[in-house]
């Protein structure tokens, strides 16, 4: 044994020019691992990556402070459980990363130790797609995983998360977007005349032909982002044009509930723009929505110059502050709401929502570099 | 039903003239946003950005003419890396890709002669993209995935073994008439 | 062999104190020169740059407390992010991640008492590097790979299975006797 | 097949507002794919990534615009055949791409169509290193490749090329860099008590025990960069303050033909310092340097402030040209000589070299985002 430590001396070559003396007093360091991430309420992060790894990145939801992070594969998606507990990612990993044979997978994370519980490996099929939260959920009760497919031709991948295994693919010819149901095993589907569709698990332990909508939307007049929010038994929705659709999914089939705008009347033409453009706080049932003046035909991925607070029953703008170029918005629920907004450029934003000062923003912390990419967050609890 | 969709997405590769022009009709297919630094490079150069109005009239008419300018009328719904600074050309993927089997379509104004044109942009795949070519961000006409042939949010290299996204080219496939 | 590697180096993660200062005086390991604008950021850090000439004394020694700051003295010859702005701290792995079985080795003045430390740069291993980590460029008595034990050019990650460098720590393993 | 089509133009969803006419005069343009690059002498510059595909970028050395590019796996090295019609990259790719277990690849790919032609898995134990020249070689035949292994204990992978197969693991205990000779199938390394090691194809076709040189330099007081740089029948090493050694290797033991400072007697402290921090130009048989001031311990992979042009023969300095933060060099062989420079920030300088004018060196073009780690640059022919 000796001897072999002695070679290996020799092979590395280390002459460090001293030698090391006993210190009586010195106690040397230990390096440890950090069993589990710092306590208190979790920011996620997406920093997707189309040629590496993409990751998420865990921060404090009071300061920003860095607790760790996660990483996958290239055109990664994430969520997290009902409870934020387990993170989970959608991922492609190719044999030579941008080529070769293509594999998915779905993996599940331990959020207070950041480790890998286990992977599903799912078919290749599953849509790459810029952050979205339209792209990978799970069910209600934590149970299911569905997955949005595209091939340009879509479907749904289901993961049963008992088993770990797929349970099925379910056509959704010409609609996008999956959104599971607040109290049972659905999810329901933008689609391309308008229409909305729910997709329920049957008695038979599979997902059947879809109930749809009557016609809710127009695609060519009034396109909603893919960006649908929970908010109790409804799902929101904001168009190009700055319309909100509260849609119900607690019934078989969704139903419109209500169609408001909150830019009609306004001066400078002000429009919905960016990536994750909605925020949804409960306590207040007001959206936060990423605003930009003088829109036109395709600027509706355009970053915001002002955030617009929107009550949810009336459709009223209850308050507008000036941000910087913010594209995507994660709000926590709560009587005093934190906003947290990002950039193209990987700047974040943590926000005080002053809810009785008109929810006027107040800019408490920024990081920069938060990712090369990362314009898609999760306000865990 | 992936080989029909794969003889039909074909279709566009080969570009017959009648059979891109229906096909185009049907399908798109488009890039993605690109990593932090090229995402502004481009962003600066887009048309009529609100948040950059040093960009007058002028300037804008002056860039017309560039092609590896996002302002160019055929770019007007490409979410990618200009396959023209990458090795290739408007038209041409560069040396060692493939292009995709699928695309999604545009309609862009040409200045010229006032027409709407379909634009068909296809991705070349299977390497990554080159650091410096330019990122655009332009969508006129775009729409999510509900819409999936003017949708270029999502990776158009779907249905090609090498998936790597590379860059886009803006292949004009006819006169659209509005 | 390979095992017999493995079982050497793991003497340095446990870290008892006659072991650790023994292996240390014979090997080494450390991380890598980050991507561009992190570079950047950990240059801009860096004590004596020649080209910040803006950091003079005061500004140095007003530093020297902050062990997030590359100038610290634990970092003196550490290529790579900080594990303590990664999840972690100045001797600790963020959670998920695994210390590596080598490392590189630095000596370092304390400016507190004046004598010299070794300092052992463990890197953390398995995971991509956190964006926003501080990246520090020092390379105090670094040599190229022929000294390899002083090396800081190189993934330290290398003895593990999971390779992918994620950040790096600053452990102060005992008194150099100069 | 008429059904189906129709039935997947209602599942894409797409109804473009507005038809197609067929329009008298026009052509549809068509799509293509370019068979080769353009032509004329490239720039080969690596893009380094350790979380993604590593990279080569092909760009033309008159103007520097991109002729394409290679993608390959982490921490990725590159290397030309000697007639620079192939290009060689070792990489890395973990089935998770930052974990899991690691396959080293070399790859060979034909520069003219920036095509794979093969790929060759060699033993993972290959180092993962900053962009280098000493890891991966090819030998004067283009028949080796060479690959430098570090565990860390250290020994270098040869691979057949004919055969596309691992040859041999040649151990090289206490020596780190792979510098092929000129005429025969041999390498030489850098160890480190100071000497140079051979090692050479013996007649049974294996490497066999090392022929090793004098103690050449002295790592504590005077430590070589590992950047050989080939001048005909020698190989050229600058140490951290600025001597240059002179080594032969067309003898079974590698010697020390000469070894002289070019930076005693400067005023200002200046040591070399970056990455690739020599380039040689054969027909003037003059070195170009990175060069920084006020050198200190630690200093030595600073970027330059100055290139200097040393006199291979009497390593005299024949120019100083003030560049901007430069790590790397290349140079062409010729008359003209034409420099490409490195920063740290990815941008790539070309500089025409006034050969009569002291070496001073004139900046003619520049690209910006060559790469996000872009530090290492070969100039073919």
């Amino acid at each position: 044994m000796l001897s072999t430590r002695f070679a290996l001396a020799a092979l590395a070559g280390v002459l460090i020019s001293g030698t090391v003396q006993a210190a009586d007093k010195f106690v040397p360091e230990v390096l440890t691992v950090e069993e589990r991430i710092q306590p208190g309420p979790n920011l996620f992060v997406l920093d997707q990556s189309w040629d590496g790894s993409s990751q998420t990145v865990v921060l404090s939801q009071d300061d920003l402070s860095v607790k760790g992070n996660l990483s996958f594969g290239i055109v990664g998606q994430m969520v997290a459980n009902s409870d934020f507990s387990r993170l989970y990612s959608l991922s492609h990993y190719a044999k030579r990363i941008t080529y070769g044979p293509t594999e998915s997978v779905l993996q599940e994370f331990d959020v207070s130790t950041l480790s890998l519980l286990r992977e599903v490996v799912v078919p290749e099929k599953a849509a790459q797609v810029a952050p979205s939260n339209a792209i990978l959920k799970i069910s209600h009760d934590d149970r299911y995983a569905f997955i949005q497919n595209a091939t340009p031709a879509t479907s749904v991948t289901v993961v049963d998360l008992e088993t770990g295994s797929v349970l099925q693919e379910v056509p959704t010819p010409g609609c996008f977007g999956v959104f599971p149901a607040a109290d049972s095993v659905k999810f329901t589907t933008v689609c391309g005349d308008g229409r909305f569709q729910s997709f329920s698990l049957a008695a038979d332990g599979r997902f059947g032909s879809p109930d749809s909508s009557d016609k809710i939307f127009d695609p060519d007049k009034d396109p909603v982002f893919i960006v649908g929010k929970r908010a109790g038994d409804e799902l929101l929705f904001v168009s190009f044009f700055g319309t909100v659709y509260r849609v119900s999914d607690s019934d078989k089939a969704p139903r419109l509930i209500s169609k408001k705008s909150f830019t009609e009347g306004t001066e400078g033409q002000w429009a919905p723009g960016g990536v994750d453009v909605v925020a949804y706080n409960e306590a207040h049932k007001v959206l936060f929505v990423t605003m930009h003046s003088e829109a036109y035909n395709g600027s509706h991925k355009n970053g915001a110059e002002e955030v617009w607070a929107v009550d949810l029953a009336s459709a009223k703008v209850l308050g507008r502050s000036e941000v910087k170029h913010l594209v995507s918005l994660s709000v926590t629920d709560g009587e005093q709401p934190v906003l947290f907004g990002l950039d193209e450029e990987g700047v974040l934003y943590r926000y005080q929502v002053k809810a009785d000062a008109g929810f006027a923003l107040e800019e408490t912390n920024t990081v920069e570099d938060v990712g090369g990419w990362a314009i898609f967050s999760i306000a865990g609890s | 039903m992936p080989r029909m969709i794969d003889r039909l997405f074909n279709l566009i590769d080969k570009t017959s003239e009648q059979s891109t022009r229906k096909a185009a009709q049907s399908f798109g297919r488009r890039s993605f946003l690109a990593k932090a630094g090229t995402v502004m490079a481009g962003a600066m150069l887009a048309p009529v950005l609100p948040f950059d109005r040093s960009l007058g009239g002028a300037a804008f008419a002056g860039t017309l003419e560039d092609e590896n300018d996002c302002s160019y009328w055929k770019h007007c719904a490409l979410d990618g890396n200009l396959c023209s600074t990458s090795g290739g050309s408007l038209t041409s993927c560069p040396p060692g890709t493939e292009a995709s089997k699928v695309a999604w379509v545009g309609t862009c104004r040409n200045p010229a002669d006032d027409k709407d044109y379909l634009v068909s942009y296809n991705d070349c795949c299977g390497r990554a993209t080159v650091p410096s070519s330019t990122f655009c961000f332009t969508s006129e006409g775009e729409r999510p995935g509900y819409r999936m042939g003017l949708h270029n949010d999502i990776n158009w290299c779907m249905a090609n073994t090498n998936k790597g996204y590379h860059c886009t080219v803006s292949v004009v496939l006819g006169v659209a008439n509005g």
